[in-house]
């Protein structure tokens, strides 16, 4: 362990001497913990951090983990991964000051209004009009793919404010407040039967100049941090060997190995995709090291293609050692989930089978990860491009 | 002299095609899927009687029109492509099979008669093949469970396989209400296939043929064989869906179907479907001209099959991208058809180390 | 067996009763075969053919190969397989004279000159020019890959005579004299070992007029009717279930279960290779089946795409289950081969492995053959493609 | 904290790199592969003296660094990129990972010192692993056949796996022109690297160690280890081949690497290589820390690194199109030293299933 790390862990277990867990609630202890500069380590002080190297960020949460502080990235993952370092890349002061520290405590669940229907893997392409009036904006569109968006106080909304200038170009990054009127939240069910998802149509909704985040026409390049940082998040963190879904195959099949349903065929094919995920895990493992050592490299796309593409087979498989059991399932009744959970766990190998379904089209479809593999990695050349310096207005869209 | 279906078939296609289009079309199908029932009575009976098809395995004395396999292929291929919600697979693929391959002439024609004329059957039984069933026939009365019967809960007919006082299985039928019987829905995980678990408690049954464990593996090898051909033509579908999004989905400012990565899937999924085709419509055909054939052709054909459809049906949704991936969109349907068929008859593997087996290939 | 195929047989056999096989030379046979207008008999009557159905044509062929005639199709690929139709298709009355008979006897053997250096994929950009002189053209370029070529009596030469026009425009299709001063045939060596193929160069060559097949300038419509007949003859004719070289992975598994190195997982993995080739097997057949209905089908091109792509597998798991055997090799010493042999089946699995790694880029890369099912057979709109309509000399080249 | 190789490694490999495209570039390369030996003695002197590399192995009082399987794994990475002909795995991957498990320090001390200074090395043994050589020793005469062995015609140190009198194996010594012993080159798959039978008619031989057979296995999970490492550095040069090539080779008017069939193919072997990387470091990593990790780790990392190796000089060869085919080209080089690599020490298929039984997944 390197000094700056023993001293992270140091502060935060002198914090937790302070502020123990139990006395007060959980959202006053994370109001504490933010003010003493130890929510975000990386961030500036008084916006929860230390200016510290983000590579301590782990030791520190390890120390309130164990100390039994509960895990609050999935329930609010839009706002963690997302909106915080968005929020402190490009944010004013007061932006900051709003909105990082009822962020981390919990209080202000966050959501992404950025696909719609008609722009997915050709994001820049999105409809979502704002109007520019008194003192603000007008923003009418359709928003879809919105986790959380129903438990969610706040928006990052990505919206165009200029349809003559080429699509990247035209863009401004708002945050909603989604108690506006006009915001309207519609559950959006999936395969799985759960509307984990939610359509948002924003129908006339004003939002003050003050929700600009970053320049007016600046919106590509926000969301640009938005997006990284979503890569970085839904690519996982290091887990143990042989958890997660490929320990739950290898459950899978020393049952029907039991059961005599498997012979080395199975095993082999297990192995392979054993063999896989572990390569994808230490990938990531080395991702965060370069992301630590402020030197990040290709291991973070490759690791994160490679788990959008890993997981899928890895269910596939596990439901062909089920058996039969694989005909049946839990249960289709719609649920609303308040947290997201990406990668499967589930416990039941059928859900999570399908739920994978969408592994690789979230967080970027593998098509587009692929394409950024070759051209900004690998340094191949791009396709032509006749759409890029087009106005938005002029283009051919779905 | 070709393997693939002639002419009368194809017409056969056409009508049906026709038919499925106009009364079990999309808006059917899903109020069909919030129904208790698996299947739609009315259409089941207009099918049986404008177009014969509840009679395509029934001999022509007993009314039906025997049409052989090949033709049975063409009619599973359609069902399989409009996602049709009927009892079609444990009637004709499964109990007709069984009937017609254990019992006697005069044992047969009542049911034949009555399955050619809209009766629902399905055939139970306890384990891997019906030859090893584990439900008991102890003198005349069944006791046992059999965990997943197909349309067990819709099934008039119910034909059970059971083991004869410790010894042979026998072919058995019992009545659907009698006492001791109790069939229990199951929440499948293709929800356009319904399956009920069945205890039977002393359930008093018929000895319709003694020492069937042999016909009946083979009637579910037939099953096997046009739950392939339903499955060539869900994955045949799933192509054209696909196709048919990626000629109309912009992004980037063109067709996404003019970008490599997904035209050449599309390829590669046509390549899958057709070859699934020529295996299949080969087999049928084989299985026709020699029955014997049936075990090997079906374990053949079964992994690559079912291995294809599931491929297909994920490549489609991902293809459509997040609308493949809703409740909304019919993408979903095809993909559980497709993971439940892949299941039903024993796994991809076990085909394939069976066909191994009966090739000679493993020794 | 249809009445025009029984009468095919018949007449096949009332020829042979006339001509046995043995008294003459097989060339002298094959002349009297052409003459009596059963060498390819959907050509026209004087051109070696009866005007019959294509479809008739392996009940002939069957005829004879059973009475014990060689088969010629290895020997003289290009000649029978695209020279033939080509001449018959585009050539004038005095060119099929001239050239079938000899070709089909075998006196003449034939190859193709389409490919270069810098025009593979991209098969009309092709840069050998050819200057129109005093009754005729002189013609230079370099062309590659050619089957053949050091036995070849003439080719079949595709040449720039228009570099101002749009690169499918300006080509004229000639049929050249492999004899004429200024051609240079070189062996390619591969990395078998082997130069089954050659490089050919043309220095200042002069081609006579009568020497044009088609018209000038129409020479990519030409060669269209040799590539579609190219594809026909690559994709082989049907086999035996589990002949060829899923064939010589079960005879190679058996050695390896009997040796103890192969379970369960190897054999699952050979039945996965067997009942894929079995499928492209089959899908051949109905591909044959459809040409002789005379309504050819997709079918064609998918059998052609999965035998160039489900080869290599085969051949690469034949190796492993080679175990060390496959450390070792025959013989790389040079040699050339005066036939083709393109699907393996030389008997050693190491030299059918090395060979089969071109399965998939001769006679149409597997990424030209998914773009053609893509755009013809299923309807996929093409890319942008601003090279198809810009002078040739203008265009961006390697 | 990181499995990655450290600053040293990483400071080793760009000397060693600009040593070996000095001195060992194509054209000496394709010149070394004419010549009956399979190693340039000038080269591997210059890089024992100049680079330390014969002696990295070698404990330091023995005039070695020590350098530990991390460092010697990026070595045999650079020597892979290199496609370098030398009897590298031979004589530190195979012999010295035996001298130093197997034999005591004073038997060890002369041969180390004498690998360190440059001596080609190699070890023989007839079977699949060296502890069930079918060698035998009788009395103080080796006699059988060792039919695949690693520059067994360029050794000077000659080790042999035999077994003792019929009981354990034990590790021996024989002198390479002894009486009765008889070495014939082979011609290999893989030009790059030679092999050799050895025929053993009761050849004299000194006893090393007894009782050596778990001391040799994982002296060969060792040498598998650092052929990974070798394999990924083949598998990363031919990525970098066919992405030079994507990006200068125009076909439609542009390079072929706009093209997303070649731009993604491209991006899958990137994966490819990446991942074996991570693989192959962190099983040095652990089989550093401790060697009782480097029987699990080697299985783990074999199938996949040898797979990904295949698959990517086959993708090289596929994006290179016609050119990629020809004996030119340096292509085919790397593909054969893949598939080789894949076949040297026991079969994918093997690796992973031992590795389920390591891993206790198998039971």
């Amino acid at each position: 362990m390197s000094r700056a790390t023993e001293a992270a862990t140091e502060a935060a277990e002198a914090f937790l001497g302070e502020h123990p867990v139990g006395p007060t609630s959980d959202q006053e202890q994370r109001g504490a913990r933010f003010d003493a500069g130890l929510a975000i380590v990386h961030f500036d002080t008084g916006s929860g951090g230390r200016g510290w190297d983000a590579g301590e960020q782990p030791a520190v949460d390890e120390v309130f983990l164990r100390a039994g502080c509960p895990d609050w990235s999935a329930r609010n993952v839009i706002g963690l991964g997302m909106a915080a370092p968005t929020i402190h890349a490009h944010g004013t002061e007061q932006q900051r000051r709003r909105h990082l520290r009822p962020l981390f405590t919990g209080e202000d669940i966050w959501c992404q209004l950025f696909s719609e229907p008609g722009a997915g893997s050709d994001l820049a392409a999105l409809a979502t009009r704002a109007v520019r009036v008194e003192g603000g904006w007008r923003v009418s569109g359709q928003k879809v793919w919105t986790t959380l968006a129903h438990v969610a106080r706040w928006g990052l909304l990505l919206a165009r404010t200029d349809p003559e200038q080429p699509k990247h170009r035209g863009l401004t990054y708002f945050v909603l407040d989604m108690r506006s009127a006009g915001v309207d939240v519609r559950p959006l069910r999936q395969l799985t039967g759960e509307a984990e998802f939610n359509e948002v149509y924003l129908d006339d909704v004003f939002v003050p100049d003050d929700a600009v985040l970053g320049e007016v026409g600046g919106g590509w390049q926000v969301a640009m941090t938005t997006l990284m940082n979503e890569r970085v998040s839904l690519g996982g963190r290091p887990a143990e060997r042989g958890s997660g879904a490929v320990g739950q195959l290898v459950a899978v099949l020393r049952q029907a190995r039991a059961a005599g349903r498997a012979g080395d065929a199975e095993l082999d094919r297990v192995m392979r995709l054993w063999a896989r995920a572990e390569a994808a895990r230490l990938t990531n493992i080395r991702a965060g090291e370069q992301l630590r050592r402020g030197t990040p490299g290709p291991e973070g796309s490759i690791a994160k293609l490679q788990m959008a593409e890993s997981n899928n087979p890895v269910y596939d498989h596990s439901m062909e050692l089920l058996g039969t059991q694989a005909l049946l399932y839990r249960d289709y009744t719609e649920t609303r989930p308040d947290f997201a959970a990406v990668h499967g766990g589930s416990g039941d190998v059928r859900y999570d089978y399908l739920r994978s379904l969408a592994n690789s089209i979230e967080g970027g479809t593998s098509e587009v990860l692929r394409t950024v593999l070759g051209e900004r990695v690998l340094g191949l050349p791009p396709e032509p491009r006749p759409d890029k310096d087009t106005p938005w207005a002029s283009l051919r869209r779905s | 002299m070709s393997f693939m279906p002639g002419a009368d078939a194809e017409e056969l296609r056409t009508h049906l095609r026709k038919f499925l289009d106009q009364h079990a079309d999309r808006t059917r199908l899903r109020q069909q899927l919030d129904r208790d029932s698996g299947y739609d009575p009315n259409l089941w009976r207009r099918a049986a009687d404008e177009l014969g098809l509840a009679g395509l395995a029934t001999p022509e004395r007993l009314g039906g029109s025997d049409a052989g396999l090949s033709t049975l292929g063409v009619v599973f291929e359609e069902l399989g492509r409009a996602l049709t919600c009927a009892p079609y697979l444990a009637t004709i693929g499964l109990a007709t099979s069984a009937v017609r391959a254990a019992c006697g002439a005069e044992v047969a024609a009542p049911m034949l008669a009555a399955i050619t004329s809209g009766t629902v059957a399905t055939l139970a039984w306890d384990g891997e093949w019906p030859s090893g069933s584990a439900l008991r026939l102890d003198g005349t009365a069944i006791t046992g469970i059999a965990p997943l019967v197909l349309d067990g809960n819709d099934a008039e007919l119910l034909l059970v396989a059971a083991r004869v006082d410790g010894g042979a299985v026998g072919l058995c039928r019992v009545e659907p209400n009698a006492a001791g019987l109790l069939r229990t829905p199951l929440v499948t995980l293709d929800t356009t296939r319904r399956m009920s678990r069945i205890d039977f408690d002393a359930v008093p049954a018929t000895m319709l043929a003694e020492d069937a464990g042999a016909d009946l593996d083979h009637a579910l090898d037939i099953a096997a064989l046009l739950l392939a051909a339903e499955q060539v033509g869900g994955a045949g579908r799933v192509l054209e869906m696909a196709v048919e999004y990626a000629q109309s989905r912009i992004q980037f400012g063109r067709p996404i179907g003019s970008f490599q990565a997904v035209k050449h899937r599309c390829a590669d999924m046509l390549v899958d479907v057709e070859l699934a085709r020529s295996l299949v419509f080969h087999a049928l055909h084989a299985a026709d001209a020699d029955p014997a054939a049936a075990a090997l052709e079906s374990a053949l054909v079964r992994g690559f099959v079912s291995d294809a459809y599931v491929a297909c049906a994920a490549a489609n949704i991902q293809i459509h991208g997040g609308i493949g991936f809703t409740w909304e969109h019919d993408a979903h349907l095809y993909l559980k058809r497709a993971k439940a068929a892949q299941a039903l008859f024993g796994s991809s593997t076990a085909a394939r180390l069976r066909a191994a087996a009966l090739l000679g290939v493993s020794t």
